[in-house]
């Protein structure tokens, strides 16, 4: 058993879990969450792919890949918070109404 | 020969360029969009003449440009697209006369204009289609370009008719697209050609065949009103008289009966068509109809309901020339097309002068109109007359010629049912004449619908009546319909 | 600086008309449209280096692929810029008229000009991981313009929207770490390389179905009718007409480099695409406003073209991408001019409840009359493109015996005949009006800009043989 | 590899898993986040052990760090607009129809069916299979940096870091275009100790910073790493409220949005001509140029995530209150 099948599946479990939340999660911010978990199983994948054995270096352009996923997925995250909290707002001024 | 390549692209592009103009005109610029209608078709009609003439001569023109891979957009002037064209350009230009008097006042002219102008562009290019794909591309047109003209009085039941119209229009139209990628696929080409182009096909594949020519000729069948896909033709009879004068007389029907025509003759070749059992099974579907619609016009008050049920009927005089597989018969066939177009647009014209004048709309009221419209009657009663067949107008004409047909091909029941179709004719048309002339009308003096017609309205019926006389008078006239037929017949029977 | 590379041009020229315009918020609309003609002018250069040479080819940084990332324009590509710029410029122009909020306006634009990066990133991309980021780069842009008017519905259906755009980009990326795990590159010619495994089926299906949520295939559309019904009309043309077929495009890349492995995977495909087809037709009869049932009718044609890519099996794919291709560009003109006039319809009249429009006294005849033009080609009555389209699939189905294909698409032609009578009743009748009659008040540039798009989406079945060669340039997809 | 070194692994693969499963049961919307932060940490941590220090310092400062801090942002926003900003645990904080279980099992059988075959496909594939390796080794020395990560993101596939940086504008141009004219709930503030307390660690983090882009060229670190720990002092500045946006700030603000993506791809376009293509850095200059570029971007970085996190637009007149609380 090696670091790498160890963190692979578990990448890969940490997707499929995020899988499930974004398809059922009842609640908004939840469902963001579980995108997010998605996107860092994702990351398991392909930092797992990058990895060699000691004494050999990891291969380096999957760890960019990754950090560029890192950042496209704030972004992202970002813009989907901004939505629900305009959504909340916009429900939240019917009620009043 | 050959000859500039142009002049049928011109005469397409003569309505079809004219068109947007119309629609762009402001409603108020009443007669400058007359002068526009009346000049183009004028010019148009001045053009057919030319082209007639040079087609007599023996030269063939054709403009094609690639569309798909082996597919080509193709125009293309034979003596059998001359039939149509100089039909529809004659016509258009009566029509356009009887339209601007007609919808003088009413809303919406630019648009009426500028797709009544598309309508006949259409009309044009089916005529001249060099192959099924084009033939397609100006078929799907028209449907288009006569949809606003159906509702055009933007009524409940205009909408309602409308759109059983489109449905039933669009329908036939997916179906022939459907028949025409068949062709492709099986032939290759959809190239129309004196004595067909399916031997090949036929050779290999005879159930693909007979299963083209079934949906093919049924697609048609829509626009041609063949029974049972007719119920669209009566219920469009809301369209504004100078739309159903067309509609019937050149555009919708007569696209489909002359649809017929080309797919028979060369798409499959008259012989082809009878070696795959075709003929005689369409012979029987358009004698019922020519039965059914007669029929049914006996029963019906309103005007131009029995005039739509007798399109029904006498449109299918053309299709039963094309089926019966004679020579004599094609001959009668073809000259009907044009003859009908005579006929009928007179009695669309007529029947819409007594609404415009008298609010007449229904046969029960039309007593003693005769006296109170003695021209547009007189017209109407020659067209009737006409249509019935007594001898010489035109009806006569062409149902001497699809008896002799008849005969020539052994079909003997022929001559019975034109016979039967021509007593159902008198029935349906000799009371509403007896009662024009005849009966008194009585109180109609006073009532409020009563309005004086213009020559707009009151020249074009007499203009077309004058025709129907003629074609039927001076049938073996050179360049007359009948001769100009036999010379299209020699081609396609390939004599 | 001498002669740049138009290839980079049209990546760059909206990059930085989108920085232009967001930090000159006051010039925002005549810098945007500047930078959009100007990327138009950089595409129509690349579309003559495309003619003379079949394919460019830029590898960025001097670096060769794998290492590096190319940029490679072929005849398809090209034709997907071309549509985009020119779709774009005439929205554009529409948009200049049409946004009255200032708001609106200043957002829009840079919004606009990014989203344009992203989509010509994508068809210029040959590397999976760059088009993860380009699809990101979509759809951050696509969701600021879908909820620009900023209603409660709006910003509902950009959560959905976004959500849906998220999971799809994510699965996308999961498909490009397995196909990293397998054959240890990103870039095209690897796919096409790659030997079949395991992992580069679960690679493929990952991706796969990320595209076809992001491409709103049924039953992953649901996000898409209120997304597109329900943002301002340029952001819904764009959105209809362009940003679907990025994901789109993709996919018909994909598949062709990595086929699908198994003939049933094809036919499941155009399953689905009957069931857009299907379920998109019903929906939009029973649709209450106007845009919504043109945002249903977008499913329909999305599903249509995925029976295209299916018509004729797996056998047949090497020619069905050229069918579905036709759609696509066919769809993304004329699907633009609908939602346009749509607006304009929706503007003149107040509202665009359906069974209302023939009580309004006020008709927008010409937007109405873009409309008809608009619907024609999505019918797909001849000569339009969308008719030819239409054409070149059903002649491959009927080729290969695939009645089935033939069915659908006539049902679904029938269909679409039957929502869009219900919209031209509304158009044309004229005994319900509350009040005198007012025509359409001369010309306005909001209407301009639909009308040409509708124009060009009839007239270019006319070009369709140009049109059919230029996509085959450089070989997108068939043997050398 | 030792058996304690494949304990310790297993045991953190099992509390990711079990923290991601936790983090998506667990009631209260706070713990929530609070337990995905921890789950973030723990997954920076399993990177670590894959020799992938960049990539897990990136994940904790920008996947785990600004993400929990936007998500606790908007948790008090919600809390806030509901009128549940007092109580407890908060759920159905948005209203959403209840899914019925048999989807749930529906969806988490089908999962676990991908799961399955996804770990299958991953089992298959070959492991420290082929890659980038050589090829990144052969070029090393052309690409004017020593650290292999960061001549991967800023020369070799400097394209794609230029559209990232590109996602990023996009993202606050979008934010600013959702939030305006929303109105404005109170910041979280942070108490009078923690002010000092920011007062304090600022002048600390903006070194560790400049730190970290500095020594991306050679070792992990880089201008994603920096950026982010540079929008931290953002963050602290706005919690604190040392700094308040203005509106008269929004004009520099933008400017300083599109500094990156503006730079950088101004730089990857003059360089090209004389033979040379887009991003082709002069060998000479490469160096100069990466670490301009990481400058420039690093300062965009840092902002936008700060005003990602701020959210609305800074405008002059606020417009109508929604709530009113008081």
């Amino acid at each position: 058993m090696t670091p790498d099948l160890i963190y692979g599946l578990t990448g890969i479990a940490v997707f499929a879990i995020g899988l499930v939340g974004a398809l059922c999660a009842q609640d908004r911010l939840r469902r963001v969450l579980a995108l997010k978990l998605c996107s860092v199983g994702a990351g398991f994948v392909l930092v797992v792919a990058a990895w060699r054995s000691p004494p050999a270096d990891p291969d380096p352009v999957p760890h960019a890949l990754v950090i560029t996923g890192i950042v496209v997925m704030v972004s992202a995250t970002a813009v989907a918070l901004a939505l629900i909290r305009r959504l909340q707002t916009l429900e939240a001024e019917d009620d009043d109404d | 020969m050959t000859e500039t390549p142009f002049l049928p692209l011109f005469i397409l592009l003569t309505s079809l360029l004219a068109s947007p103009v119309l629609f762009a005109l402001p409603e108020t610029a009443a007669r400058l969009r007359t002068g526009i209608n009346l000049g183009v078709a004028a010019v148009k009609v001045a053009l057919v003449a030319w082209l007639g003439w040079k087609v007599g001569q023996g030269v063939i023109y054709d403009v094609s440009f690639t569309m798909l891979p082996g597919l080509d957009f193709k125009l293309q002037a034979d003596p059998l697209a001359m039939l149509f064209i100089s039909l529809s350009a004659i016509l258009w230009l009566i029509t356009t006369v009887y339209s601007v008097g007609y919808l003088e006042r009413g809303p919406h002219r630019a648009r009426f204009f500028g797709f009544f102008s598309l309508c006949v562009a259409a009309t044009v290019g089916i005529a001249m289609a060099g192959n099924l794909f084009t033939f397609l591309i100006f078929y799907e047109l028209l449907t288009l370009a006569t949809y606003p003209l159906v509702i055009h009085r933007g009524s409940a039941e205009a909408l309602r008719a409308g759109r059983i119209y489109l449905i039933y229009t669009l329908a036939g139209g997916l179906v022939l697209l459907l028949g025409t990628l068949g062709l492709w696929v099986l032939a290759g080409t959809t190239d129309f050609a004196p004595g067909g182009i399916l031997d090949d096909v036929v050779a290999e594949n005879r159930l693909a065949a007979q299963m083209l020519f079934v949906v093919l000729v049924g697609a048609l069948g829509v626009k041609a009103a063949l029974v049972p896909f007719h119920a669209w033709l009566p219920i469009a009879m809301v369209a504004p008289a100078p739309v159903s004068a067309l509609l019937h007389a050149v555009a919708v029907v007569k696209a489909g009966a002359f649809g017929i025509m080309r797919v028979v003759y060369e798409v499959f070749g008259i012989e082809t068509a009878q070696a795959l059992g075709m003929t005689a099974p369409l012979a029987a579907m358009a004698a019922i109809t020519i039965l059914y619609g007669s029929l049914c016009a006996i029963t019906q008050d309103d005007i131009k309901k029995r005039l739509a049920y007798s399109t029904v009927s006498q449109v299918s005089y053309i299709t039963l020339g094309v089926a019966l597989a004679s020579p004599i018969a094609a001959v009668g066939a073809m000259a009907h097309l044009i003859h009908q177009g005579l006929m009928k647009i007179t009695m669309f014209m007529a029947a819409g002068n007594l609404a415009e004048g008298l609010g007449v709309k229904k046969v029960s009221q039309m007593d003693g109109v005769g006296r109170d419209m003695p021209g547009t009657m007189l017209a109407f009663s020659a067209a009737a007359l006409a249509m019935i067949g007594l001898p010489p107008l035109a009806g006569f004409v062409s149902k001497w010629y699809l008896a002799q047909g008849g005969l020539d091909a052994g079909y003997g029941w022929v001559i019975a049912l034109l016979l039967g179709s021509s007593l159902l004719n008198a029935i349906y048309f000799l009371p509403m004449l007896h009662r024009a002339w005849f009966r008194d009308g009585g109180a109609r003096d006073q009532t409020p619908a009563r309005r004086r017609i213009g020559w707009m309205l009151a020249a074009p019926p007499i203009a077309t009546a004058l025709m129907v006389l003629a074609v039927g008078g001076f049938a073996n006239a050179p360049f007359s319909p009948l001769e100009w037929t036999r010379f299209v017949v020699a081609i396609e029977y390939q004599e | 600086m001498m002669m740049i590379d138009p290839v980079i041009l049209t990546l760059f020229l909206p990059l930085f008309g989108a920085i232009a315009a967001f930090v000159l918020p006051r010039a925002a609309a005549w810098v945007g449209l500047l930078a959009v003609l100007a990327t138009g002018g950089a595409v129509a250069a690349l579309v003559r280096d495309v003619l003379a040479a079949g394919e460019v080819v830029t590898q960025l940084g001097g670096w060769a692929p794998p290492l590096g990332i190319a940029l490679r324009a072929d005849g398809l590509s090209v034709a997907m810029l071309a549509m985009t710029a020119g779709v774009g410029l005439l929205v554009s122009i529409g948009a200049l008229d049409s946004l009255r909020d200032l708001r609106e306006r200043q957002y829009f634009w840079p919004l606009w000009l990014l989203l344009l990066t992203g989509m010509n990133g994508v068809y210029l991309g040959t590397d999976i991981f760059n088009l993860y980021v380009m699809i990101e780069v979509i759809a951050l842009a696509a969701v600021g313009l879908t909820v620009l008017s900023g209603t409660k519905q709006a910003v509902r259906a950009g959560l959905e929207y976004m959500y849906a755009s998220i999971l799809g980009a994510l699965l996308f990326l999961m498909g490009v770490g397995f196909v990293y795990l397998q054959t240890g590159r990103l870039d095209f010619a690897g796919l096409i390389a790659a030997e079949p495994s395991g992992a580069m089926s679960a690679a493929l299906a990952l991706m796969v179905v990320g595209l076809l949520l992001k491409t709103a295939l049924f039953p992953l559309h649901f996000w898409l009718p209120a997304a597109h019904a329900n943002a301002t009309a340029p952001a819904s043309a764009l959105l209809s007409g362009l940003v679907v077929k990025a994901a789109l495009y993709i996919f018909l890349r994909l598949t062709t480099y990595m086929p699908l492995p198994d003939e049933i995977l094809v036919t499941l495909i155009g399953m689905l695409g009957a069931g857009a087809v299907l379920w998109g037709g019903v929906q939009a009869l029973r649709a209450e406003r106007l845009k919504l049932l043109v945002a249903w009718s977008t499913v329909v044609q999305i599903g249509l073209i995925f029976i295209a890519f299916a018509r004729a099996g797996q056998v047949g794919l090497s020619e069905s991408w050229k069918a579905a291709a036709l759609l696509i560009l066919a769809h993304g003109v004329a699907k633009s001019a609908m939602f346009l006039a749509a607006g304009r319809i929706k503007d003149e009249i107040g509202h665009d409840r359906i069974a209302d429009l023939d009580k309004s006294d006020i008709r927008p005849t010409l937007a109405q009359f873009t409309f008809a033009l608009a619907a024609i080609s999505i019918i797909g009555l001849p000569p339009s493109l969308g008719f030819i389209g239409k054409w070149t699939l059903m002649e491959g189905a009927m080729a290969a015996g695939y009645w089935h294909w033939v069915a659908v698409t006539m049902i679904g032609t029938l269909m679409s005949v039957a929502y869009f009578s219900r919209v031209f009743a509304g158009f044309l009748r004229f005994d319900r009006m509350r009040g005198e009659l007012a025509e359409h008040k001369g010309w306005a540039l909001a209407d301009a800009a639909p009308l040409t798009l509708a124009i060009a989406a009839i007239s270019l079945g006319l070009m369709a043989a140009p049109i059919l060669s230029f996509i085959e340039l450089g070989y997108p997809f068939g043997a050398q | 590899m030792t058996d304690a070194a494949i304990l310790f692994d297993l045991l953190l693969a099992g509390s990711v898993i079990a923290l991601a499963i936790a983090s998506l049961t667990v009631r209260d919307m706070f713990a929530a986040i609070v337990l995905f932060v921890i789950f973030g940490l723990l997954s920076a941590l399993a990177w670590v052990r894959l020799s992938a220090p960049d990539v897990a310092l990136a994940e904790a400062a920008i996947g785990t760090g600004v993400t929990g801090a936007l998500l606790l942002k908007t948790l008090h926003h919600l809390r806030y607009v509901t009128g549940k900003l007092g109580e407890g645990p908060a759920r159905g904080l948005t209203p959403t129809a209840p899914v019925p279980a048999g989807v749930i099992w529906a969806n988490a059988a089908f999962c676990g069916m991908i799961t399955l075959g996804l770990a299958l496909a991953f089992l298959g594939a070959p492991r420290s299979g082929p890659g980038f390796d050589a090829l990144v080794a052969e070029a090393m020395p052309a690409s004017g940096v020593d650290h292999p990560v960061t001549a991967v993101l800023l020369n070799f596939r400097a394209y794609d870091t230029l559209m990232e940086v590109v996602v990023l504008l996009a993202a606050v141009i979008a934010v600013w275009q959702i939030e305006r004219g929303l109105s404005d709930a109170p910041a979280p503030a942070l108490g009078e100790v923690w002010q000092g307390f920011a007062r304090l660690t600022l002048p600390a983090i903006v070194v560790v910073g400049t730190y970290l882009l500095w020594k991306g060229s050679e070792a992990p670190g880089g201008a994603f790493q920096g950026g982010a720990v540079l929008a931290a002092v953002g963050l602290l500045l706005l919690l604190s409220r040392i700094y308040v946006p203005q509106p008269a700030h929004r004009g520099l603000a933008r400017w300083a949005f599109v500094l990156g993506a503006g730079a950088f791809a101004g730089v990857a376009l003059l360089v090209s001509g004389g033979g040379r293509v887009a991003f082709e850095y002069p060998a000479e200059h490469a160096y100069a140029l990466i670490l301009l570029i990481e400058g420039l971007v690093t300062i965009s970085i840092a902002v936008t995530l700060a005003a990602l996190f701020h959210g609305r637009e800074p405008v002059a007149a606020p417009v109508p209150e929604g709530r009113n609380d008081t």
